[in-house]
């Protein structure tokens, strides 16, 4: 059983899982971020149950969103960490974003346990010699 | 929605029929712009009539080496299609019902992914 | 040495998980009545064998006493083992149980030539008369644990 | 000149840093049980650990992701977890023998107890993982470790009958007092120690850290190629000294101290030294290799910020995880477990959980995607599939055979 050709694209084609899903995300200076955890689609009037309708990838997902993937189950809407398309620069081996990590929401635990615990370590904050 | 509202629901066709579970799903980048890229449209969903394992990207990148391994998941995800977003009538209650007169697409991937 | 290591199956799991915490030796009961004697036996001639080696070492200048002290201690946790085995198993005949008892005599003599050997080693080891008395004993426990080791093969 | 210094640097380490100990009680013991009549499961090991670690090697240096990014990318967070979980439980496992490994060499060389050894070593071990660079570790642990060449060089002192060596090799079976199945049992137990995943994980990220790119990787191959097959000769050396020494005694080795005999009765106290101190580097570099696989596997699985090229502050939650991992290690030691029982079940479960990190980079390594024109080529593929297959069954019957041997008892 074979199916015809899908028609070429305008744009690039990218499949969910194959080349967004669980990549690593970096920043502009190549800081990895975290892994694309999931993602959110939602109708281009802002519907958030767009079937059949036009519908457009607008965040990637982190956080608490994973444990939903591991053991299944749904967070509510609130509780998504976002990351908006917008920041997107390039879509490789990984995902590469056009600003700097320290200005997401999405970083935050890191930031946590940097000032918290491993800065306070001396020598820290210092290059390994 | 989330993807994983999406990802590994079983399929339905008009008359209720399964017909397999959505295993990936497709975006174009030719939506309105949105920052640096185009936003990612929603294309489309890679429907495989098996399980929702894993493809390890074989079928659909055209990698055909090692070729037992090729085959093997080839053959696992025989008869895998696409249908165009447009003709999904609903998606709800953990299900994904296509409109009567959708059309199947073959799944493989053309040309523009590779670049970098 | 022709002994065959074996322990029963739904036992195994139990002893791979005990011997992690406490590096016993085959305290399974085995279905041969003096197989868990014998591989006690066994582990005891080697911790001899091994402490033999040791002083033999010490006493050519060819290991520092530091080296043969660990070596006899790792040797006296074996024949702790040994020890513990052999007073946990259950001969099924009146036969078995006389050569458990004389094994257990066996052991805790090797114990004791060891851990002498080991009280030397810590020593200024200036007395020739002295060392070939820990190297003697050492000699002794093997031969004795050599016999009981034929006559349970032979039992 | 500086090219062949530095290519001669990096076969030195591979070599250096080839055995743990894991490598040194494994083989001693299956040396003073079976002679060398599992010499060629050794053989088998380095090859799987050559291919596999250029592979992943590869993989690192041209498309910059690591082994774990690509486990998690192409088994999705459930298979890729299920796999995280049994890494990083082997990783704790490994990394609580290794830091015991140093407290049992050290007392060899001090009589103080192990224990006493174990937070002091522990602290040692964070200290570089905090300190030091990541270069000057590397090479450090490597060239120590070189010193247990005296392996080698004890077992030609011995002055051993090496047509009786050569025919223990060339007898494929257990001897005369042990079975099939501890025969077997064993075999797994030499693949998994030649084999850990550790390795791999630090090897790729070692690439990332080092910043290897497309160019790098005739020089990672040829460390590897060379480096490894030596220290594979250094492993059946360890074997053979005890197949010497106490196979014939009937000796069980069940401890450090024994291991180290047959090095002092052919070489003296000098060579005992030396010993222990390769000992001390090879288990001391062990334990930083697997200290740094339990943060990477993590924080790559997690997409965290990772790596010794950042300071300490740039990847908080890496160097977090890795001092939790050290002081779960240190935990386990101070119930006084014996950390050669330890090994003997890490090197096991190394094997177990094989395949699922084998397979992904195998696929990747085919994927254009990434590796352009860097993909495996036929002879690599080839290789590569009969590995497969042998991985997986050493992964499937280890299970049984722990369990009909009562791990090898």
């Amino acid at each position: 059983m074979t199916y015809a050709q899908d028609p070429p694209q305008a744009g690039r084609v990218l499949d969910a899982r194959l080349h967004l899903l669980d990549r690593q995300l970096l920043d502009v200076d190549d800081v990895p971020i975290t892994t694309i955890d999931d993602l959110e689609v939602l109708g281009t009037d802002g519907d958030p149950d767009p079937s059949g309708g036009h519908a457009v990838l607008t965040s990637l997902l982190t956080g608490p969103v994973l444990g939903t993937r591991l053991f299944g189950g749904r967070p509510p809407s609130s509780r998504l960490e976002r990351i908006r398309w917008s920041h997107v620069a390039d879509v490789g081996t990984a995902v590469r974003l056009g600003i700097h990590g320290e200005e997401l929401d999405a970083t935050w635990v890191e930031r946590w346990v940097r000032d918290h615990i491993i800065g306070r370590i001396p020598g820290g904050r210092h290059d390994p010699e | 929605m989330i993807l994983s509202d999406l990802l590994d629901t079983p399929v339905t066709d008009a008359d209720g029929t399964r017909v397999g579970y959505v295993i990936d799903v497709r975006f174009v980048l030719d939506g309105p712009p949105d920052g640096l890229l185009a936003a990612p449209r929603l294309h489309g969903l890679l429907v495989s009539p098996r399980t929702g394992t894993s493809f390890l990207g074989y079928e659909r990148s055209g990698v055909r080496s090692p070729a037992f391994l090729a085959r093997w998941f080839a053959w696992r995800h025989r008869g895998t299609f696409l249908v165009h977003w447009t003709d999904v009538a609903s998606v709800a209650d953990g299900r994904v019902d296509l409109a009567a007169d959708h059309r199947r697409w073959s799944p493989t991937l053309t040309g523009s992914t590779t670049e970098r | 040495m022709t002994l065959v290591r074996r322990v029963a199956g739904p036992a195994a799991a139990a002893v791979a998980v005990a011997s992690l915490a406490s590096c016993s030796l085959g305290g399974a009961t085995g279905t041969e009545a003096t197989q868990p004697l014998g591989d006690a036996v066994d582990a005891a001639s080697s911790a001899v064998a091994t402490s033999q080696l040791a002083t033999d070492l010490l006493v050519r200048h060819r290991a520092t006493a530091t080296v043969v002290d660990t070596a006899l201690l790792d040797q006296i946790h074996v024949l702790d083992s040994s020890t513990f085995a052999l007073m946990t198993a259950l001969p099924g005949d009146p036969a078995a149980i006389d050569l458990r008892g004389d094994a257990i005599q066996a052991v805790a003599d090797a114990a004791a030539a060891v851990a002498d050997a080991r009280a030397w080693t810590n020593s200024a080891r200036t007395s020739p008369a002295r060392t070939a008395g820990v190297v003697g004993s050492l000699d002794d426990s093997a031969d004795a644990l050599d016999e009981v080791s034929a006559a349970i093969e032979g039992s | 000149m500086k090219r062949l210094l530095g290519v001669a640097l990096g076969v030195l380490t591979a070599i250096g840093g080839f055995l743990d100990i894991g490598d040194l009680v494994t083989n001693a013991v299956v040396g003073s049980r079976f002679g060398l009549s599992l010499a060629w499961v050794v053989v088998v090991g380095v090859v799987g650990i050559c291919l596999f670690a250029q592979m992943s090697g590869r993989v690192a240096a041209v498309s910059g992701r690591a082994t774990f990014e690509i486990i998690r990318e192409r088994l999705g967070p459930r298979a890729a977890g299920a796999n995280l979980a049994a890494s990083f439980l082997i990783n704790v496992l490994t990394l609580t023998a290794e830091v015991g490994g140093i407290a049992l060499a050290l007392q060899l060389a001090s009589s103080v107890e192990p224990r006493l050894w174990v937070p002091v070593a522990a602290l040692a071990v964070w200290f570089v993982l905090w300190r030091v660079k990541f270069s000057i570790m590397e090479n450090v642990t490597g060239l120590v470790g070189l010193t247990l060449v005296v392996f080698a060089v004890a077992l030609f002192k011995l002055g051993p009958d090496w047509g009786d060596l050569a025919q223990q090799a060339m007898t494929l079976a257990p001897t005369s007092t042990e079975t099939w199945p501890t025969y077997w049992y064993y075999a797994i137990a030499l693949f998994g120690a030649a084999m850990t995943p550790y390795e791999v994980f630090f090897f790729s990220s070692g690439a990332v850290e080092e910043k290897w790119t497309a160019k790098d990787v005739g020089q990672s191959r040829l460390n590897v190629l060379i480096g490894f097959p030596f220290g594979g000769v250094l492993s059946i050396a360890i074997a053979a000294c005890a197949a010497v020494v106490f196979l014939p005694q009937a000796i069980e080795v069940d401890s450090l101290s024994q291991i180290v005999l047959p090095v002092a009765l052919a070489g003296g106290k000098l060579a005992l030294a030396v010993v222990i101190v390769g000992i001390v580097a090879a288990t001391f570099g062990a334990a930083l290799e697997t200290s740094l696989s339990s943060g990477y596997t993590l924080a790559q699985f997690l997409g965290w910020s990772w790596g010794k090229f950042r300071r300490p502050t740039q990847a908080a939650r890496f160097h977090l995880t890795m001092i939790v991992a050290l002081l779960i290690g240190v935990a386990i030691l101070m119930t006084s477990v014996d950390p050669v029982k330890v090994t003997e079940f890490s090197v096991v479960f190394s094997a177990i959980a094989l395949p699922l990190t084998y397979l992904p980079i195998l696929v990747v390594a085919n994927d254009p995607e990434y590796m352009g024109k860097h993909v495996n080529g036929r002879a690599t593929n080839a290789l590569a599939m009969v590995y497969l297959v042998i991985i997986l069954v050493a992964s499937l019957a280890a299970i049984p055979l722990m369990i009909a041997t009562g791990a090898g008892s």
